[in-house]
């Protein structure tokens, strides 16, 4: 059964001064599906998603989402169409509790105007109280309710990434960016975290593309993947295949490869540095 | 011709001299109240007092009262005063402190003066250079602290400010160095000194007659913009036709206007009017590399302070002559001698303003004992308007036709040998 | 089970106990501060206008700043614009207050959202610098346009007959005071504080959850030059004269330290130290004077020095010792009255 | 309109010597300086007590002036800067507009708020430049802000320099080579207080002055002048600064007197600032340290 | 005799507790390695030996004498780190990081050329990009600036964390050997690492876990123990 593209990029090219970041990349990602995009460091997969989700411009290149031309639409435009992402070093807002954290991303379904709520007009208290009860709920699902009143940025890594994944749900989206969702997670929590986004694609009909260095992970959950080199498309394929794909062995996994020629430094920057997006 | 008017003050001097000695007479009987009040009537006898004639007859009228005897009780009387001792016209604090009591508490032959029985007490506020300042803190004054009547010290727009509110609470008001714009329908205010449109066609005459000056391409006036001065600008400019007129922002720096003064080999003027705060009168002199001569108006430039400041910035102001209500502090034993009597009694250093308030407060005395001993608001409003006072700090004045009733003033130099001050160069003249 | 449902009631007892208490120490504190305008005559019920004048400036500054993370360092223009188009319409056109104090606002409003048109293209220091500018400029400039200030004089605020009084206007001052409390309430408790929390801490999480960040800056410039021009009126009104040394830019430096030693984000503390700093150079010199001991150098002419001069030194310890302002300070106890307990 | 551009690059000069303060502490710690005007300020009173009050020599005044300023400098950097090195810039700038404000205050409360006058280095009357009279002291303080802006300009190539801006960059990263963060911030704001100190004493002669001088009309031009100049560059800084001069008095030659627009000197730099800001924010010469 | 000999350190970060106890000797002119899990404390151990954290108990001694004192004091006897992440200056060039990294001998300015000339023969590359700003430098220059500007200031001991960082296989075995040509050249090498690579060529081998030492042995040793690998290499 072929299901509809929900994402596709066609042709993204992005530059900083003369470093050419992203280079033709197409792909695109079917309703349903949970989709993988791995690659070295400063391949530019955070790029890529800085691209879809409007935060950079790229210079050439469309997105499309759910049917329609997002290109040149603001951040905040394709939020509302239902793109939900999580963050490399994360989306949480520190000085905000958990709880308030989760009402913050669902902004967007709120319901009611800024003025509205700024009168304080009849139909705001109720609805405020209904937006409270959801953000409760979606709380115990990740099993924050411990840490609901406290704020994030006292909270450690692993918890503030999970109610980073909690916000993003929070926003009633149609599909996940995830970036590095497995990132300073024990094995086991990430194993725990495969489950999870089998039970979100499946009950509540999320698609998910996800960046991740944890290749199990990648293995174990994705039903196709992207390998992303120096800004362009190396192989795409499933898990099982790109994992014995030797370009991919040579670039990206290492480790059991021969050597091939002797090593060359490469030209262009290999490592992002800190703080990107 | 001055001289003539000069001759006309020494005459007068004699009859000021003599309600001194009056005074001082009323103090050596320990009776005040109607003897005292005579004693302004005792002038009367000549032209110049007659209406302090009429004076002594309206208080035996008894004045209207009012009711409002706010300030007043069985033995004071409280008086505010307010002066900017920050802002763009900082006066000295030290004078203030010691000027505000000093005529009060020694003018009575070194005791304090007594009208109807009571002593006055002032209180004193900074309004900072600023009318909305001022205005506040002239209710705190009248409102909370209780004052009788009020006294602006300086500061045009201020002491406009202050009037309007005083005007509306029903509190006398008096003050030197103004505008008339708005204020002539004020029925609780009384000028002691001569308005600026009254007194810039004085200085045009000044110039031309005294500096020499006829040219108008040579002559500049520097008027801060406030409507307050319009009527100083067109008493100056209708009578100086051609002059070239700069309108500064209150808050502008002098240094700005530097450029103006001196255009090198297009303009130069030989005579400069300044209508400004006296900060930037002494940073456009300090800062204009030619010298031209100031003259102007306006009590704040007359002060021995700004002729200090401006000597010791490269003599820049050296020769600046300004019109004041009163002759030069350096001269005052030759104008009042019993202002020097009162320093030493009250063994104070004093200074022109002191000198200022002293006779402000003269002013105020009089106008008091005027209203009588049934003392309130109503009375002394009642009482002043319409009549004559004398004092010979102050120029003579006559409110038969409303409240500026000035028609003399003095002429100040500024001195820079020896520290910088100003000294008298002509006293109590009504026209050049 | 017995003992239970016991337990059960003296809980039910003492939070019913700990609700009127809570409510009654409210009233009392209500009662107190509202004495001053009872007993306190005419001076009092000025000074209660500007306590209230200021609060609002402070919840002015607090929208855009507190919430929304703009700093503005120009505060004053908006303030003075709003007072000036309120003397413009009381003097000049003989408009009805309720005209001038809207024409306040919406001329305070404009303003801020020219500047925030500016504000979002630089950032940070660099807005801090271009406010402090503006703000400058609009003193020099804006306030000393004649036809509009009236120059060095001021223009005159007259007020309508029935709020001559000077009881009068301090509560049509408390009235817009707690019109503004109740916004800067809901803001917090709806999206929009949220928004708005996210905006300042990080735009692009912001966009990505779908907060128009470029329409909330705005909307916070707005609203703050909004409730900064209606406190402009009622300053103009309060004063019956406004000039434009009365904004000079470093009023509003003084404001902006104030806003943050009250606390940003804190309405209470905010409202506290505004207050505090409104009655300061009003009531500091009669109190200096009656003390028994006349500290030395203190003059008529430092009692305007004194208040930034107290605004600093308390900035300095709030900055090192509790940075959430007053607001900090009093958390224990307004939580207790809002009925919040420690888990 | 010589006269004021004569004027206006004179009193450029001013701006740029501040502006070079401005510059330093933002090179060296990203931090706006509120505080820099009031370093001349504090200098500039503290001769004045010595030289006029106390009737001492002109170069105990001067040597007293500076004192005053680096102490200035060194207490504010340990009592507001370091402990809230790790706040907000914007906490930071507001602390160091507390800074300024106070210490005006303090110079009100210890003098009164009247108007001083300084007297100058070298006496005697003005030089005619374009019809305008340009004082001595004013070509002195021309000739200083050439000087220190060249010699600060090549402090940060020499090693101790590179210390500031690496520190500037990565404190982590200066500890880690053997730099002392906090020797290179007192330094920094030594020097920085040094430089505005040198600022108000060569100032003050010029007219008169009073409290506040340096902050209330001077500040903020010079900070149009460090952001003209790239806010990162020295020579910026010094062109800037004469650049801020002149474009004032321009503003009020044309504006202000031909035009009458009121406060046409603050009007001109608030214009060009915003200018600079939106056209080519980076200024005419910056760029990154 | 050790070169440095660590026993019992106590450190952390205000007042939480990370290092509840370290101990380990490094010989001079040997090369050893640090392994451990996230979160171990091997940053925090050799941040403390740098004297970036203070010690809050237990003795470093440095050379036979105990180690005290600032870290520019510390750099001066010749412990130099370099530091997890990099941390170079990015705004200056290549050239400026390596004169700042001479920072406590820039005296000795013939010293410093020699120095330089040094770095630059192991990382011929560094030379080619003098002039180029460090903040544009790809990760795998970084590090070889990182290490390099570690060099200029003639150290004795080398603290090196994680160098690998980020750097793929092939970028990390260049690392590792210029770090091993710097060992041969007499300087001591104390590096955390996470790659069983560098195993092979390290003479010590200290596994750390929550704050303690657990495991001593040689590079080979450890590699070859299972325990190890499956636990720490991930391989
Ligand atoms: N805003 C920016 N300005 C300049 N260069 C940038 C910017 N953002 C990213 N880059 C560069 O683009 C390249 C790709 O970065 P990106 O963050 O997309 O990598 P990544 O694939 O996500 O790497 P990682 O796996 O380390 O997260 C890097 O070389 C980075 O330095
Ligand atoms: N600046 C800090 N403030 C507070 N805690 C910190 C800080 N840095 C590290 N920690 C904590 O100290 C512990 C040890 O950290 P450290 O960086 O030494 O680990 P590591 O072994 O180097 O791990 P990694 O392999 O992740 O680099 C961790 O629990 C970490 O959360
Ligand atoms: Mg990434
Ligand atoms: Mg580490």
């Amino acid at each position: 059964m072929k299901r509809r593209q929900l994402l596709k990029v066609e042709g993204l090219m992005l530059r900083f001064g003369g470093l050419q970041v992203l280079n033709d990349l197409s792909l695109s990602v079917r309703e349903g599906q949970i989709v993988g995009l791995i690659g070295p460091n400063g391949a530019g997969k955070t790029s890529c998603f800085n691209c879809l989700t409007g935060i950079y411009q790229p210079q050439g290149g469309r997105v499309f989402f759910d049917g329609r031309d997002v290109s040149h639409l603001p951040t905040h435009r394709r939020a509302r169409l239902g793109m939900a992402r999580t963050w490399q070093n994360l989306g949480v807002i520190d000085a905000l509790t958990v709880t308030e954290n989760v009402m913050l991303a669902q902004h967007q379904r709120a319901g009611y105007s800024a003025l509205a709520g700024m009168l304080g007009l009849a139909g705001t208290w109720h609805r405020e109280r209904e937006l409270r009860r959801d953000a409760a709920e979606i709380i115990e699902y990740f099993g924050l309710e411990a840490v609901a009143d406290e704020r994030t940025g006292e909270l450690p890594y692993g918890v503030r990434k999970t109610c980073d994944m909690a916000m993003a749900l929070a926003s009633d989206p149609k599909m996940l960016l995830l970036d590095e969702p497995a990132s300073g997670l024990s094995p086991e929590e990430a194993l725990g975290l495969a489950d999870t986004l089998r039970e979100l694609r499946d009950r509540l009909k999320l698609t998910i593309l996800m960046i991740e260095h944890h290749v199990p992970l990648v293995a174990e959950v994705c039903d196709y993947v992207y390998v992303l080199n120096f800004g362009e498309l190396l192989t795409e394929g499933e898990p099982a295949a790109i994992q014995r794909h030797p370009e991919v062995i040579a670039a990206y996994l290492g480790g059991t490869a021969e050597p091939t020629e002797p090593p060359e430094w490469p030209l262009q920057p290999e490592g992002a540095p800190h703080g990107t997006a | 011709q001055f001289e003539g008017v000069h001759d006309d003050f020494v005459a007068q001097g004699g009859e000021n001299e003599g309600l001194g000695g009056s005074e001082g007479a009323s103090a050596d009987d320990g009776a005040t109240g109607g003897d005292g009040t005579e004693s302004t009537g005792g002038g009367g006898d000549d032209a110049s007092g007659g209406g302090g004639g009429g004076g002594g007859g309206g208080n035996d009228n008894g004045n209207a009262g009012n009711g409002d005897t706010t300030g007043v009780t069985a033995d004071t009387i409280t008086i505010g005063i307010h002066a900017p001792l920050t802002g763009a016209a900082p006066l000295k604090q030290e004078s203030f402190a010691t000027g505000k009591d000093l005529y009060w508490q020694y003018g009575n032959g070194g005791k304090p003066v007594e009208i109807h029985g009571r002593t006055v007490e002032t209180v004193f506020a900074d309004d900072q250079y600023r009318p909305s300042t001022a205005r506040q803190v002239c209710q705190t004054m009248a409102e909370e602290q209780q004052a009788f009547a009020l006294i602006g010290a300086g500061g045009t727009d201020q002491i406009q400010a202050c009037a309007q509110y005083a005007a509306s609470e029903d509190v006398p008001y008096l003050s030197t160095g103004v505008t008339e714009t708005g204020m002539g329908s004020l029925d609780t205010y009384f000028a002691a000194s001569m308005t600026y449109k009254q007194q810039t066609p004085m200085l045009a005459d000044y110039i031309k007659n005294e500096l020499g000056v006829t040219d108008a391409s040579k002559v500049a006036a520097v008027v801060t913009n406030t409507p307050n001065f319009d009527d100083a600008v067109e008493g100056f400019t209708g009578s100086f036709d051609g002059v070239d007129v700069f309108r500064p922002d209150k808050n502008e720096r002098g240094s700005s206007a530097a450029g103006n003064l001196c255009t090198g080999t297009v303009k130069n003027y030989d005579v400069v009017f300044v209508l400004t705060s006296p900060t930037f009168y002494l940073e456009m002199a300090a800062a204009s590399g030619c010298r031209p001569q100031f003259v102007g108006v306006g009590v704040s430039m007359g002060i021995d302070q700004v002729a200090s400041t401006g000597c010791s910035a490269a003599g820049s102001t050296e020769g600046a002559r300004f019109f004041n209500p009163t002759p030069a502090f350096a001269d005052a034993g030759e104008y009042d001698p019993d202002f020097l009597a009162a320093v030493d009694a009250a063994g104070i250093e004093a200074d022109d303003v002191t000198w200022m308030m002293w006779g402000q407060s003269k002013v105020l005395h009089q106008m008091l004992e005027q209203a009588g001993e049934a003392l309130d608001r109503g009375a002394f409003m009642d009482a002043v308007a319409g009549q004559k006072f004398s004092t010979g700090v102050f120029p003579d004045l006559n409110y038969s036709d409303g409240p500026f009733g000035a028609t003399q003033v003095s002429v100040l130099r500024n001195v820079c040998d020896g520290g910088g001050h100003y000294e008298t160069d002509f006293a109590f003249v009504n026209g050049f | 089970m017995a003992t239970a449902t016991m337990v059960l009631t003296r809980v039910k007892v003492q939070r019913r106990f700990g609700l009127a208490l809570r409510v009654t120490v409210v009233l009392a504190l209500l009662v107190l501060a509202a004495l001053p305008l009872l007993l306190g005559g005419d001076v009092w019920a000025q000074r209660i206008s500007r306590a209230a004048i200021y609060a609002v400036i402070g919840l002015s500054i607090n929208t855009l700043t507190g919430h929304a993370g703009q700093i503005s360092l120009g505060h004053q223009a908006f303030v003075g614009i709003g007072a000036f188009a309120a003397a413009f319409m009381a003097s000049r056109l003989g408009a009805p207050l309720g005209f001038g104090l809207a024409a306040a606002g919406v001329a305070g409003a404009f303003t801020a959202v020219v500047i925030g048109l500016v504000a979002l293209r630089v950032t940070g220091l660099y807005l801090a610098l271009v406010t402090l500018a503006f703000g400058l400029t609009a003193e020099t400039t804006i306030f000393n346009w004649r036809e509009f200030t009236g120059g060095g004089a001021g223009a005159f605020a007259p007020r309508p007959a029935v709020l001559a009084s000077d009881h009068a206007f301090a509560l049509l001052c408390l009235g817009v005071l707690g019109l503004v409390l109740y916004l800067d309430w809901r803001i917090v408790s709806t999206k929009t504080g949220r928004a708005l929390a996210a905006v300042r801490n990080n735009e692009r999480i912001a966009s990505t959850l779908g907060v128009n960040v470029t329409g909330y800056k705005l909307a916070a410039f707005s609203l703050s030059g909004l409730i900064a021009g209606l406190a402009g009126g009622l300053f103009a009104h309060w004063n019956q004269i406004v000039q434009a040394m009365d904004f000079e830019f470093q009023v509003a430096l003084v404001w902006v330290l104030m806003t943050v030693v009250g606390g940003l984000r804190s309405r209470l503390g905010v409202i506290l130290a505004s207050a505090f700093f409104a009655l300061l150079p009003l009531t500091l010199p009669n109190f200096l004077s009656s003390l028994p001991w006349q500290p030395p150098f203190l003059n008529e002419a430092v009692y305007h020095v004194l208040p930034p001069f107290i605004v600093v030194v308390m900035l300095l310890v709030v900055l090192r010792f509790f940075p959430g302002g007053f607001g900090q300070l009093l958390r224990p106890a307004t939580d207790w009255l809002a009925g919040k307990r420690k888990q | 309109m010589g006269a004021f551009l004569a004027l206006g690059l004179f009193q450029g000069a001013v701006y740029g010597l501040l502006a070079v303060g401005i510059v330093l502490v933002y090179k060296a710690k990203r931090v706006f300086n509120f505080a820099q005007g009031e370093f001349g300020g504090v200098a500039a009173f503290t001769a004045f007590a010595i030289v006029v009050g106390a009737g001492l020599p002109y170069w105990v005044g001067v040597v007293g002036g500076l004192a005053a300023a680096v102490a200035m400098g060194l207490i504010v950097e340990r009592v507001i800067v370091r402990p809230l090195e790790s706040s907000s810039r914007t906490i930071m700038l507001v602390a160091l507009v507390g800074v300024a404000l106070f210490t005006i205050a303090i110079i009100v409360l210890l003098g009164q708020p009247i108007p001083r006058v300084m007297p100058p280095l070298i006496s005697g009357g003005g030089v005619n430049i374009l019809g305008a009279g340009i004082l001595p002291q004013q070509l002195i303080l021309m000739a200083v802000l050439a000087v220190l802006a060249a010699a600060m300009a090549w402090f940060f190539k020499t090693d101790m320099g590179l210390a500031v801006l690496a520190s500037s960059q990565d404190t982590r990263a200066a500890q880690v080579v053997g730099i002392s963060p906090v020797a290179v911030s007192r330094l920094v704001w030594g020097m920085a207080a040094l430089l505005g100190g040198i600022a108000g004493l060569l100032y003050a002669p010029v007219g008169i002055f009073t409290p506040g001088f340096m902050t209330l009309t001077m500040l903020v031009p010079a900070f149009a002048a460090a952001v003209l100049g790239g806010m990162t560059s020295l020579p910026g800084a010094f062109i800037g600064g004469l650049a801020i001069g002149v474009v004032q008095n321009l503003g009020i030659y044309y504006l202000g007197q031909q035009l009458k627009v009121p406060g046409a000197a603050e009007l001109g730099v608030f214009a060009l600032l915003m200018l600079v800001l939106l056209i080519r924010p980076q200024g005419l010469l910056g760029k990154e340290a | 005799m050790a070169l440095l000999e660590v026993e019992n350190l106590r450190a952390g970060y205000g007042s939480v507790p990370v290092l509840h106890g370290v101990s380990l000797n490094v010989e001079e002119g040997s090369n050893a390695v640090l392994l451990g899990l996230n979160g171990a404390g091997k940053s925090t151990t050799l941040m403390t030996l740098a004297g970036l954290l203070p010690a809050t108990g237990g003795e470093i001694r440095y050379d036979g004498k105990p180690l005290t004192g600032s870290p520019g004091a510390r750099v001066r006897a010749g412990i130099v780190l370099v530091p997890e992440g990099r941390l170079v200056f990015p705004a200056l060039t290549v050239k400026q990081n390596l004169r700042l990294g001479a920072w406590t001998i820039r005296r000795d300015a013939r010293r410093v050329r020699r120095n330089l000339q040094e770095v630059y023969q192991i990382f011929p590359r560094l030379e080619e990009r003098a002039d180029q700003t460090a903040g544009t430098l790809s990760g795998g220059e970084q590090q070889m600036l990182a290490i390099g500007r570690g060099m200029m200031s003639s150290p004795r001991l080398l603290l090196i964390d994680e160098a690998s960082l980020g750097l793929s296989p092939k970028l990390t075995e260049q690392v590792f050997a210029a770090v091993k040509l710097i060992n041969q050249r007499g300087v001591t090498v104390l590096m955390v690492e996470q790659n069983a690579g560098v195993l092979a060529q390290a003479d010590t081998a200290f596994v750390m876990q929550q704050g303690r030492v657990t495991i001593t042995g040689s590079g080979s040793e450890t590699l070859a123990d299972d325990v190890v690998r499956a636990a720490y290499l991930g391989v």
